[in-house]
């Protein structure tokens, strides 16, 4: 399903990811660990090409990842980056729209759903600067969620959720599985303990 | 002072509304142009070509271009009516200064917006539409309100095509009463104007503001 | 307010206000340095009462300002008489008359004040010109859109006959002989027709009477002396 | 043409420097007081005050605040020369301007870093000068540069103080020589120093930018 | 030490902090823990002056805290908010300058010491815009560490950490605790059973 082959990259003199090869298949979650400034983020945004790799290339069902079918892979960066300027219920629906997955009816409905599976129904309609950062990041995650993405990367997705959330979010992966690749950032050892299949160690 | 109102407030009346005429019609294409030349900044291709038009709008005097157009142009066998001519100067030099502002505005917004939308595979024009343009316009508000009342009183200059407008009203009433009563009357209409269009401008202001960043 | 002549006496100098862009009667030459009719006969005037004229630029449309707000002490630059600036300033005894003359391109069918009509005919703004031809009764209600229309030098007027926007001119005849000097003459028309005749007056403040006086008398004595048509030979051809 | 420039390059030479003395001087004193402005506005009992200031200046016409400075003020007991007069309108007027723009500049400051520097318990000087500042410089640079070159043009306007430079030079020269050549001719003067300024702000801007946000 | 005295916030008609007291001495570290949303960053804040409580007071030393006393109090965000137009070693001694903690020189080699124990000597120059998550996260932490505060509080401050920095960073707070008075605010329930001298639960 996805495949990273030989993927290299740099900051200048930094060598940050040196030769790396994984696969990870659909029903399956993959976990990548290591310490903090190894190159797990910068992996994951080579991974949706907001950072272009030295060298290698990865691949979504044997073919490369282009600007084209780059769109199919979802990534939840470990800063929730929420549209300032767009309440709640818009930055969930903005992506959904833009890409007409499904009616918008059916788009809303299924937002408020996981608002109300993540206790976030009241604040459908709060800003970002008004929202706490476990909030922020659920709703991160719920954006991601909705688009839908054949892989679905998560950084750090835990970083500020309390036990009741992480378990709710490891249901969700050990759900969306079914039908999707997954990968997982995190330091949380529990958390890669209860989901993930297969590891990948970095550094 | 009255006196001399009562007498010429055809006169001001007529030049208020040509002020405001080329001052609305600028306003409105130029934003629109300036939104759309910010746009084109975002292709690398276009940029040489934006930085050069750039150049010209801020390397030479608005009034030196409005001459140029109207009294040049004719040796290359375009010839402008005096209306046509003021309003293409016009749009020619405010659509640079906004969408220079409208670059800064865009540049200043963090990364992480950024990248958010491009994740989320959002075009280029939709990114700019939905995103940056909002932030960018919040960002550069009171920067874009200066270039809104500069304008109003930039319009002055159509005095060079022969055009009339409020401050040549003003300089003919002067010469005519000898007295420089009529300044003063201009500079109150001015004024007045200038903050009505500011109360206008701050109540955007603060709509946009109300979402915190 | 009050006489100033003692005190301009003592400090030996006097400022002359003029529009130093204003060709042939105050203008800057190529080396900058200013020149022109007027300034030769104000050095004149002034070498003679024994005071150095020290001549500063001014904005046109600000020239009484200039002379009230003690600025400058006279105003000397092609200074048309009116009756409206009698009210404000005090005028020396005419110098020299000016003709508000009609010029059209050669082609053009314009043969008289007549043929204006329906026709856009422009003049430099807040303009000796402009008050003439508006003053004139049924003139500006029958041009094209019942307007005149005002440029900023009457060398844009030149620019807007050649480019067919205008169809007539309305300038000083000093200034216009001046522009023609240096152009094709054959293509222009100059009407036997004009817009009246007008006076130069040097213009002073209205409680400066002594130095009125002066100046009167000795413009007078410049006249009377050949003086004056010297100056004049190296500014005006006629 | 190449014959009118030799002839008359010591007037435009001079010109030029007027056009320039202006420029600097203003662009000194403005930049300052403005960086002062912008500073004081952070105390909510001045804003009123600095409000007021920004209307006046933003509602009439820069040409008619000259006029007022030195026709006007003498009616008040203070009559200022030329030039000291033509200074002071040019720097009230240009502080307002890029006081506002910083205003603006520093309003898109993110709000951690406000936070960040209130929690380490810097003085609202200290915050001003080491963090607002130098983020709204940088949030706000391109319209501080069309600010830069709009000064550079409209220092024309002290030709209402009978003060000569650039433009005042060209319009003598095109009624000397009956042409129109002493405007390109200006105009061109106008672009080239409009570029090398504009070359030194993109240098500034881009050694700011290294530092992406 | 520190005392905090029927503390209540809301934010318009939502009540996010109700009547709450707490005290934490020297040699303590106190753990505020609740579900994502309950309201502990808001507690953090007003502790730190950053928002203005609706009732109740909190006390340094028997004095109320006000605008001069506060800057005795420190606080690493959850979001480690390092000033953008400032590389790390400009970060983590702008305030120790500004407030004339100690000379120059004992500043830097403090800095440097911290820098070298979290690993991050190489990051010296680097703007915060070229660090990982992890690395900003530690960079805030020594920023605070550096002031010498009365009383730290720690906002999530392990939620980007692995764990050998997060037991550095244990280690640390034992060791401050002997002058300080630390607060700390986490989901990570290893992090609180390790360090937590006692707890205040919220919502
Ligand atoms: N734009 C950049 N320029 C230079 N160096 C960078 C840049 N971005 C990241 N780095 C460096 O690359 C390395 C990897 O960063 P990355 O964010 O991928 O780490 P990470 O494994 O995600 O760490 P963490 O667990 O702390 O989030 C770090 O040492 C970081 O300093
Ligand atoms: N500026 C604001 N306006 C309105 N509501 C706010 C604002 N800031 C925070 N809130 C709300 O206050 C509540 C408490 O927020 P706070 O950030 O203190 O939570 P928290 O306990 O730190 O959560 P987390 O563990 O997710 O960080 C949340 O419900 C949040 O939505
Ligand atoms: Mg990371
Ligand atoms: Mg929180």
């Amino acid at each position: 399903m996805f495949k990273a082959e030989n993927i290299s990259k740099s900051y200048g003199d930094l060598k940050v990811l040196e030769n790396m090869n994984f696969q990870v298949e659909k029903n399956e979650v993959l976990a990548i660990v290591g310490p903090s400034g190894v190159g797990k983020s910068t992996l994951l945004k080579c991974i949706v090409q907001l950072e272009k790799q030295d060298e290698g290339h990865f691949y979504l069902n044997e073919t490369k990842v282009d600007e084209k079918n780059r769109i199919r892979i979802g990534l939840v960066f470990q800063s929730s980056s929420l549209f300032q300027h767009l309440n709640v219920m818009d930055n969930l629906l903005i992506a959904v729209k833009y890409h007409k997955l499904y009616e918008e009816k059916e788009a809303v409905k299924k937002a408020e759903s996981y608002l109300r599976e993540f206790g976030l129904s009241d604040k459908k309609s709060a800003y970002p600067s008004e929202l706490s950062g476990g909030q922020k990041q659920r709703i991160a995650i719920i954006r991601a969620l909705l688009l839908n993405p054949l892989v679905l990367c998560f950084d750090e997705p835990t970083s500020s959720l309390d036990g009741e959330n992480k378990t709710l979010l490891i249901d969700i992966i050990r759900k969306i599985k079914k039908e999707q690749a997954v990968i997982v950032v995190s330091h949380d050892e529990d958390l890669i303990e209860r989901v993930a299949d297969k590891k990948v160690i970095l550094g | 002072m009255i006196n001399m109102l009562q007498s010429s407030y055809p006169m001001l009346l007529q030049g208020l509304g040509q002020t405001l005429f080329y001052f609305i019609i600028t306003l409105l294409t130029s934003s629109l142009l300036g939104v759309l030349v910010t746009y084109l900044y975002g292709f690398r291709r276009m940029r040489p070509l934006i930085s050069f038009y750039i150049s010209i709008v801020r390397g030479t005097p608005l009034l030196l271009q409005l001459i140029f157009i109207f009294f040049g142009l004719p040796y290359f066998g375009i010839t402008l009516d005096r209306m046509t001519a003021a309003l293409i100067g016009f749009t020619f030099n405010y659509t640079g200064y906004i969408a220079e502002i409208l670059r800064g505005g865009i540049q200043s917004v963090p990364q992480d917006q950024k990248d958010v939308a491009f994740v989320l595979g959002f075009s280029k024009s939709y990114t700019f539409y939905r995103i940056l343009l909002p932030l960018s316009v919040r960002n550069s508000f009171p920067s874009l309100s200066n270039e809104v009342l500069v304008l109003l009183k930039d319009t002055a200059l159509i005095y060079a095509l022969g055009l009339s407008e409020l401050i040549k009203v003003s300089r003919t009433l002067a010469n005519l009463y000898v007295s420089a009563t009529p300044f003063i009357i201009v500079g109150l209409i001015y004024f007045t104007l200038s903050i009505i269009i500011e109360k206008v401008l701050k109540k955007i202001e603060k709509n946009m503001r109300k979402v915190t960043i | 307010n009050e006489d100033t002549f003692e005190a301009l006496m003592e400090k030996g100098e006097i400022v002359v206000g003029l529009d130093d862009t204003f060709v042939p009667m105050g203008f800057r030459n190529q080396q900058g340095e200013l020149v022109g009719f007027d300034v030769d006969l104000a050095k004149e005037i002034f070498d003679r009462i024994g005071i150095t004229p020290k001549f500063q630029p001014i904005d046109w449309s600000l020239k009484e300002s200039e002379l009230n707000s003690g600025n400058i002490d006279l105003i000397f630059n092609g200074y048309t008489i009116t009756d409206a600036r009698k009210e404000k300033v005090n005028f020396s005894d005419p110098y020299m008359d000016n003709t508000q003359i009609i010029i059209t391109m050669a082609s053009s069918d314009i043969m008289s004040k007549e043929d204006l009509t329906g026709k856009v005919v422009s003049v430099q703004k807040e303009s000796s010109a402009y008050d003439a031809v508006s003053g004139e009764e049924g003139v500006v209600e029958n041009l094209k859109n019942g307007e005149l229309i005002t440029f900023d030098s009457n060398l844009d007027l030149f620019m807007d006959l050649e480019a067919g926007r205008s169809d007539a001119i309305v300038l000083d005849e000093v200034f216009a002989r001046y522009v023609l000097l240096s152009k094709n003459i054959e293509e222009y028309r100059i009407l036997e027709d004009n817009f009246g005749q007008e006076e130069y007056g040097i213009g002073f403040r209205k409680s400066d009477t002594t130095l009125l006086e002066k100046v009167n008398e000795t413009l007078e004595e410049i006249r009377s002396d050949g003086t004056f048509d010297e100056i004049k030979k190296v500014y005006i051809n006629d």
